[in-house]
């Protein structure tokens, strides 16, 4: 199958189902945007009749102004050479969605990760239990609503550095003028 | 009850136990643990522990400007930096519209080759190492550092070289710094009989890495493998022919391939693709001198530079597969989202798991390393 | 032969050996060393090693039977020294003779085997029962090569097998099948790639020492000063003509513990299965035949 | 813990300091001090990117044998910690299990920036940031990472420093077990307990000093539990 | 694929050939650290020299492991952009990325090859270091990884600025510079490091980092909130500003400073006016506090007094001469650098708070100074400069000799006079190229060409004005002669003035920098000119304050005495703008605000005409 053919194999396809939308970003990429419900739909046509059998990532990006997260998946098909990426959106506060893990085995291993650092739980999936983040017990990090930093700053100590060139400075009325935390935005 | 004093509980008998691997296991490529459920030799299930490398860097990479990242991205995985410097670059690059002048592409394929090379050397070294071969990882490690001491000459560092930006790279190649590298391929070819009788024809070595960890290529389909590990099973797929990027189709280069798809051949496809490598630099060494021009696209100060807002996923054939980097940008002066997805974040889990099941203990080790799974990588 | 000097043997012969043993040791790490390309440890490194592990000042036991095992292992090789003569030595060869020291020479391991168990350590005891595995698969060839060389040289006692080479050849010209499966066993016994697999670090960690710190190392490491001094001298007693003078003597066995360590350094290690397969089968065959060559 | 009188432990009293007034003693320690400096078997804790720059150091090129220094596998027979770069928390307690239980001296060295005050990673989450206040560091190397030939440095001055009898943190630990303890109940929560005791090993060698034990001990010995072997089921 | 021969089950042999490394040499490198190469990123080293403690290292430090330390010894210059701070790096956080060395804008901080750091807790202290050029033992190492042109991550270059070109520019008064389109703002407003050295340069210390931020990020509304927070001119300080920022400006050290004053206009002009009024009417105090106060003057100095002080709640009146709010940016800078409609915009937005101008209102004639005092909490004296120094050189008492300040006066008021075809300018500031200029065009309008002298004391590499303004004056077709000392002007038996003539100047000031001029008489040069204008400095015409207050005020060389504040020794009575400090547009701004400020804390506190 050459690719040219592909995009019209995959165009019939897309066209097949309601409530996407799709575009070309680059030779090889291709942005489609679907609802929740749709999505599980578009990845098995995808693999059955698109030859997207590799599941490249799965990536969550938490958009907390919206509300919501986005949940892409990059689909890669090794006989046409392009890059699918299937955008959907789920609500923030139920956090829940569908695992495709029975289509894609590697989803088992991003959908843990998204568990753990986002706290959306994928039903059916496999491994829905802590496996980086076993020693933590604060909220899923990545969360646009949790500050790092801050947390950082109430944990941790820092070295309290006060070498004899400084002690001399502050006998000659300088010292220190600026700390880093001051400069950072 | 004094601690250390364990007794072994009295528990009804049983021919089943549990046995770890790491975090500090030499078996055990980084700091990374693996869970085993043994009966006698074999293993029953196998169940990786991650997260001893978790730094949180997706997090950290939203805290910082867009190019301060350019210092982080190369410790997701240390030993292959240059591929996550590039990849991250091609990812701004690509959400900014910024044009790479040619010059600086052929200069990034030039480090990329190197650090492919230092890495499968290492990866030689570390998976001989599984068997007992400690002469190979002696050797492997010391050659790799031949190639250390180019970056060195090149980047000013041995092992972060944060030498590619957004926009190009950092610098021009040092004077006689071509030649120095020829000199190196030359010596690093010239060790690779010595390799061949020390490893790959030793015969106690093709009995350990023979059918070991073996899997066939619709297995590799379904669990997602890439890389040499999927080229291990019998499918010619190379980002870098079939998804090109920076000037690789201006260059000529095999993907190599083998049928057994087990320890032996992906430790084989490393070996031809060492011979890839050098062949890519040649041409490269051949080329550069005649492309001209800047090598970074001009950027702005690194303190004001908010990326237009857009998504982008960039992805390259790093030394253990697939590396890419998805980049979401609000339109601010930090990145809103990066998820890496690491080559190892297959490997180093599910496929090991797959993999160790049913295999002996004996065998645990190596089929990690064979797989070249780099933990970093799955912890972030 | 006069008591005293008998006396003066057995508490000689052990310090003769460890000292060798350890220029042994040396040895072995400058041989991995240059193959290695690299430049090795100073002089006085191994001496100094047991010196660092004696020193230790905290240590932790894991109960009696764990002292019991590196006694065991560390005297089952002092006990056999005294067996095997040397230069000017006999000590108490022509009292035990060969069949002795084949003894002697399993206490070690199941010394080691003792104490490992009881340390718990799931590495250790996979490392242990490993080792016995080893110790069988090196044993049956070393079994047969010591029943042939006893069959042929008409004796077991060690010192006469001496002067009968000196008068007759070596041994490794008149068995050379016995002489080859004498050097698999060896290979075996002083647990060297590729038939490593009991240690093994990268699966379980160095396996029967992964439990053992501090003086119980130390008692370790004298162990293997004298493990590698009895296999040379065992071999170079059986087949090289043992050593008339201490200069002759000390070539071939520092010459017969070269040969495993190369082979050491230039080769992996098999499976435990692996190593049975092989050992079972061509020592044993090259044994048995020599044996058959021997007897007829 | 409380019954850590009944286990025999097969080792000599640590001598007390003032005990040492024969002559040959003095030559004795010396030549100790000296085996000590001159074999060093480190145990590399892969905690992080420095680990790298470690098989360099180790293998053919830089060659750590030339000084006597050896990887070893097992804590028990190491006598250096090497942590080599940012320590994350699940990593931190397996580097307090593993510090606990080498023996002593033990010696540990920190590699890279982020020992020492976070580094890179100062504002993870994950990570620890000064290695300092959950075990007692003998020596730290600038670097991030630094180069093979500054951590064979970095050990030559260890050498130096342990032959010379200057560098004894170790004995800090015991002295201080109540601090360290603390910063790591700290981190890792109130139930945090390893299989070593620290304070039994302390009285017993003669090492404790006032503030080993304290509120956080108390802590400790509030929520400790017998340990029993991890699911081990061996016939 | 594979290319190596072996059998299925692999050699014994093959690895045997390994031992010939028995006889080959190790590769191990002798001990002890080897030297790094060229570019080698070791410890830092820091040029004192160079550096200017703008602090920028620090804010692209990923890692936040550079602390600004104040160095009591280090130079100090608010003026030049120097501070006295010096960067000290925390190696238990640093990762050698070099960040620091590719962003310095002077090129002080580079890596030295340095890098075998080792201590015990006790001397942890060491980590922390305070980069010289020592290297980091004190011994010396070469420098590593410095910055090249290619590693500069700091723009040099200015964005370009559209101009008119000379030849469409010299017959009228268009504005001659276009101003930034956004996109070229942007470029321009993104070179900035965010350093604040303009901060500290600027008299009015304006948040210059802030505002330029604002235009990179796309916000130019931001942009105008930070200004006015410190300048309601800021329409007339984007056009005419002396930008002592600029010079300050840290990427002005090795390059061309970032254009800060260009990029105030663009954000003025990006805004729409109604909206500038809304913003600049953010914060104002609801509650009038009945307090009243009288401004004189409604030049920059004036009117940002009323600005402020009408913000603050009170009730403000200015008193005007003129038909025209603005003052000396109205009537003294031409309308081709500072278009009248947008000084009317700044004045409107000042007016829109209900600040009341009372035109044609000349105090010690239509009002007297006693009057205001009884009828105001307090009087604001902003008069300016408005008479034209003398040169008192033989002939300059003639009609044709005219002070700059009049004619440009007169030229904005378009009140007639005769355009002279060839005119003499003595002097080499902003003002003398000013009316050159205007005279040029207004030549050039009536007769096609242009024929004008300007004759300095100065060398040419010491101008007082802008070298901008002399450029261009150049290109319009202005004569320009340096070094020349004004002697004579030539009258002819008609009594018409023919021109000037000057000598050579040898030097301009004593040994004790007292204004003392030699010439040297020989070289004496005749310079053709119906008119000659003489722009040598300003004076304040201070005679609306009556004799009786002259007395009672305290005086200090002519001027007013006022202390900090700009309070004059009678209690009621303040004084700001150039008839204090000198002509400077920015400089009377800031005054503005020092005097609304002092007026606010007083009135808050008493009855002036109490005290």
């Amino acid at each position: 199958m050459t690719e040219r053919e592909l995009d019209t194999h995959l165009v019939t396809i897309l066209r097949e189902l309601e409530s996407l939308e799709y575009r070309q970003t680059s030779p090889r990429r291709v942005r489609i945007d679907v609802t929740r419900e749709a999505l599980p739909g578009l990845l098995e046509l995808l693999k059955g009749r698109a030859s997207y059998v590799h599941l490249s990532a799965i990536s969550c990006v938490d958009w907390i102004e919206d509300n919501e997260f986005e949940l892409v998946y990059h689909l890669w098909s090794y006989e046409s050479n392009h890059l699918v990426s299937a955008h959907t959106r789920i609500p923030r506060e139920t956090a829940r969605y569908i695992s495709v893990y029975d289509l894609y085995k590697p989803a088992a291993f991003f959908e843990r990760d998204i568990f753990e650092m986002f706290g959306v739980y994928f039903e059916g999936s496999p491994h829905m239990e802590k496996f980086i983040l076993t020693e933590w017990d604060g909220p899923p990090p990545m969360r646009k609503d949790f500050d790092a930093e801050a947390y950082v700053q109430e944990t941790f100590n820092w070295q309290s550095y006060h070498p004899d060139w400084l002690k001399e400075l502050e006998e000659e009325g300088g010292g220190v003028a600026i700390r880093p935390e001051e400069v950072r935005r | 009850m004094r601690p250390e004093n364990y007794q072994a509980q009295s528990h009804p008998p049983s021919n089943e136990y549990e046995l770890f691997i790491g975090p500090n296991h030499p078996g055990i490529e980084g700091n990374y643990a693996f869970k085993l459920k043994l009966h006698g030799d074999v293993v029953l299930a196998g169940k990786a522990d991650g997260g001893y490398l978790h730094r949180g860097f997706e997090k950290l990479m939203e805290g910082r400007l867009w190019i301060q990242n350019i210092a982080l991205v190369p410790r997701i995985c240390v030993p292959d930096p240059v591929p996550m410097e590039v990849t991250y670059s091609m990812a701004v690059e690509d959400l900014c519209g910024l044009e790479v002048p040619e010059r600086a592409q052929w200069l990034r394929v030039l480090q990329l080759e190197l650090s492919r090379i230092a890495a499968h050397l290492f990866t030689f070294g570390g998976h001989a190492a599984t068997t007992g071969m400690y002469t190979t990882s002696y050797w492997g490690i010391a050659d790799r550092d031949l190639i250390l001491d180019l970056f060195e000459a090149l980047t000013g560092g041995r092992v972060y070289h944060i030498f590619n930006i957004p926009g190009g790279t950092r610098r021009d190649v040092p004077p006689g710094f071509l030649e120095q590298v020829s000199q190196t391929l030359d010596y690093l070819e010239s060790r690779l009989p010595d390799y061949d009788n020390l490893l790959f024809t030793n015969q106690v070595f093709i009995t350990r890495a023979k059918d070991v960890g073996a899997m066939t290529q619709e297995q590799a389909l379904e669990w997602g493998v890439t890389g040499p590990n999927l080229r291990a099973t019998g499918l010619a797929f190379d980002v870098r022919r079939d998804d090109p990027y920076l000037v690789y189709e201006q260059l000529e280069f095999d993907v190599p391939t083998e049928a057994a798809g087990d320890a032996w051949a992906r430790a084989m496809v490393r070996r031809a693709e060492l011979k890839q490598s050098f062949r890519i630099l040649r041409q490269v060494i051949e080329r550069l001198p005649s492309i001209g021009g800047p090598v970074r696209a001009p950027i702005p100060n690194p303190l004001a530079w908010n990326v237009p807002a857009g998504e982008t996923y960039a992805r390259v054939e790093s030394s253990k597969g697939e590396l890419a980097y998805y980049a979401v940008s609000n339109g601010g002066d930090k990145p809103y989202r990066v998820h890496v997805r690491g080559p190892s974040s297959m490997h180093a889990v599910q496929v090991l798991e797959w993999l160790a099941e049913g295999a002996r203990l004996e065998d645990v080790a190596q089929i990690m390393f064979s797989l070249d799974a780099c933990p970093p990588e799955v912890d972030r | 032969m006069e008591i005293g000097k008998r006396i003066a043997d057995i508490i000689l012969m052990p310090i003769v050996a460890f000292v060798i043993g350890l220029f042994m040791v040396l040895m072995l790490r400058k041989i991995a060393a240059k193959l290695q390309r690299r430049v090795g440890p100073p002089f006085f490194q191994p001496l100094i090693d047991i010196i660092k592990f004696y020193s230790k000042t905290t240590q932790v036991s894991h109960g009696l039977l764990h002292d019991i095992g590196i006694i065991m292992a560390v005297g089952g090789y002092l006990a056999a020294e005294s067996l095997l003569p040397v230069p000017g030595m006999d000590g108490l060869s022509d009292k035990g003779g060969i069949i002795t020291l084949t003894y002697f020479l399993m206490i070690p391991s199941l010394g080691l085997a003792l104490g490992v168990g009881q340390c718990a350590n799931p590495n250790g005891s996979i490392g242990i029962s490993r080792a016995l595995t080893a110790m069988l698969a090196y044993d049956i060839p070393f079994v047969i090569v010591i029943f042939g060389v006893a069959w042929h040289y008409g004796t077991t006692d060690l010192s006469e097998m001496i002067s009968l080479q000196q008068a007759q050849g070596w041994g490794a010209f008149e068995m050379p099948l016995l002489a080859l499966a004498g050097l698999f066993a060896l290979q075996g016994m002083m647990g060297k790639q590729p038939f490593e697999i009991y240690v093994a670090p990268a699966e379980i960690a160095t396996g029967p020492m992964v439990e053992m710190g501090g003086k119980y190392m130390g008692g370790l490491f004298v162990m293997q000063c004298f493990q590698l001094y009895t296999a040379g001298v065992l071999y170079t007693t059986l087949f090289l003509g043992g050593g008339t003078h201490w200069l002759d003597f000390l070539i071939k066995i520092f010459a017969v513990v070269a040969i495993p360590m190369m082979i050491a350094f230039t080769f992996p290690r098999y499976r435990t299965e692996d190593m049975l397969r092989l050992m079972w089968k061509w020592p044993v065959l090259a044994g048995l035949l020599g044996i058959a060559f021997v007897m007829y | 813990m409380s019954d850590l009188s009944k286990i025999p432990i097969h080792t000599e009293k640590h001598a007390p300091e003032e005990a040492r007034t024969n002559p040959l003693a003095g030559v004795f320690d010396e030549l100790v001090r000296f085996a000590q400096s001159r074999s060093m078997y480190m145990l590399h804790y892969c905690t992080g990117c420095g680990a790298i720059e470690l098989p360099p150091a180790m293998t053919s090129r830089f060659d750590m044998e030339r000084l006597g220094i050896q990887p070893m596998v097992t804590p028990r027979q190491a006598d250096i910690l090497l942590v080599t770069g940012y320590v994350s928390v699940k990593t931190l307690k397996r580097i307090i299990l593993t510090y606990e239980q080498m023996p002593s001296p033990k010696y540990v060295i920190g590699i890279c920036s982020c020992t020492v005050n976070g580094g890179m990673y100062w504002q993870s989450y994950a990570t620890a940031k000064k290695l300092s206040e959950y075990l007692p560091v003998d020596l730290y190397i600038a670097g991030c990472m630094p180069r093979p030939e500054a951590v064979i440095e970095g050990m030559r001055a260890l050498m130096a420093n342990i032959q010379s009898g200057e560098t004894e943190p170790w004995k800090d630990y015991y002295q201080r077990y109540d601090y360290y303890l603390g910063n790591q109940q700290h981190l890792f929560g109130d139930n945090w307990q390893t299989p070593t005791d620290v304070i039994g090993q302390a009285q017993h060698y003669g090492l404790a000093g006032p503030e080993t034990e304290g509120e956080h001990t108390r802590i400790l010995q509030q929520y400790q539990q017998p340990l029993v072997a991890h699911k081990l089921r061996l016939k | 694929m594979s290319d190596i021969k072996y059998k299925d089950k692999g050699s014994i042999l093959n690895p045997l050939k390994t031992l010939q490394f028995f006889a080959r040499k190790p590769v191990t490198e002798p001990l002890g650290p080897r030297p790094a190469t060229e570019t080698y990123r070791g410890f830092h080293l820091n040029d004192w020299e160079s550096c200017i403690g703008c602090g920028t290292c620090q804010k692209v430090c990923d890692n936040a492991a550079i602390t600004m330390v104040h160095v009591p010894e280090a130079k100090e210059d608010p003026i030049k952009g120097i501070r006295p701070l010096r960067p000290a790096i925390d190696y238990g956080r640093c990762c050698w990325c070099a960040l620091c060395v590719d962003v310095c804008p002077t090129a002080a901080i580079s890596l030295s090859r340095e890098y075998v750091h080792v201590c015990t807790e006790d001397q942890l202290d060491s980590y922390f270091m305070l980069p010289s050029a020592d290297g980091m033992h004190g011994t010396p190492y070469p420098e590593g990884w410095t910055k090249t042109p290619t590693t500069d991550l700091v723009d040099l270059e200015r964005e370009e600025m559209p101009e008119l070109e000379p030849q469409s520019r010299s017959d009228n008064f268009d504005e001659i510079v276009a101003g930034y389109d956004a996109q070229h703002a942007l470029l321009e407003a993104s070179r900035c490091v965010q350093c604040g050295m303009c901060h500290d340069a600027c008299p009015t210390h304006m948040d210059a980092p802030e505002y330029i931020r604002s235009i990179w990020e796309g916000r130019p509304e931001d942009a105008v909130r930070w200004m006015y927070q410190s300048n309601p001119f800021s329409h007339v300080c984007g056009r005419v500003c002396t930008h002592r920022c600029e010079t300050a400006c840290s990427i002005g050290h090795r390059g061309e400073p970032i254009a800060i004053r260009w990029l105030k206009r663009y954000a003025m002009d990006a805004v729409d006016h109604e909206r500038v009024k809304q913003i600049a009417a953010e914060g104002r105090v609801q509650v009038p506090t009945g307090k009243r106060i009288a401004v004189i003057g409604s030049g920059p100095a004036g009117l940002t007094a009323a600005f402020d002080l009408v913000k603050k709640g009170h009730e403000v009146e200015v008193f005007e001469r003129l038909e025209k709010a603005g003052g000396m940016p109205r009537f003294g800078i031409p309308e081709y650098r500072l278009p009248y409609d947008k000084l009317d915009q700044d004045i409107d937005v000042i007016t829109s708070l209900g600040v009341k101008i009372h035109y044609q209102c000349e105090i010690g004639k239509d009002r007297s100074m006693s009057s205001l005092r009884d009828e105001f909490d307090a009087v604001v004296l902003a008069i300016g400069l408005q008479l034209g120094r003398s040169t008192r050189i033989p002939g300059s008492e003639h009609i044709q000799v005219k002070a700059a300040v009049d004619l440009l006066r007169m030229i904005t008021l378009r009140e007639p006079f005769d355009i002279p075809k060839s005119a003499v300018v003595i002097g080499g500031g902003n003002v003398a190229m000013d009316i050159a200029r205007s005279l040029a065009r207004l030549q050039k309008q009536t007769y096609g060409e242009v024929q004008i002298t300007l004759t300095a004391l100065e060398p040419r590499d010491q101008f007082l004005a802008d070298p901008v303004e002399v450029k261009e004056a150049l290109e319009e077709g202005v004569t320009i002669l340096d070094s020349r000392g004004p002697q004579a002007c030539r009258i002819d038996d008609q009594g018409r003035l023919n021109g000037l003539c000057t000598w050579r100047v040898l030097s301009i000031f004593d040994e004790q920098h007292r204004f003392a001029p030699q010439y040297d008489s020989s070289d004496e040069q005749f310079h053709e000119g119906e008119m000659v204008v003489e722009a040598i400095g300003q004076m304040a015409d201070v005679s609306l304050l009556g004799e009786d207050l002259t007395e009672a005020l305290e005086w200090n060389r002519g001027r007013l005495k006022v202390d900090e504040a700009g309070r004059t020794s009678e209690p009621w009575l303040w004084s700001a703008g150039d008839c204090v400090n000198g002509p400077d547009v920015v400089h009377a701004v800031a005054d503005g605000h020092r005097v609304a400020a002092s007026i606010d804390a007083c009135l808050a506190t008493q009855d002036l005409h109490e005290v």
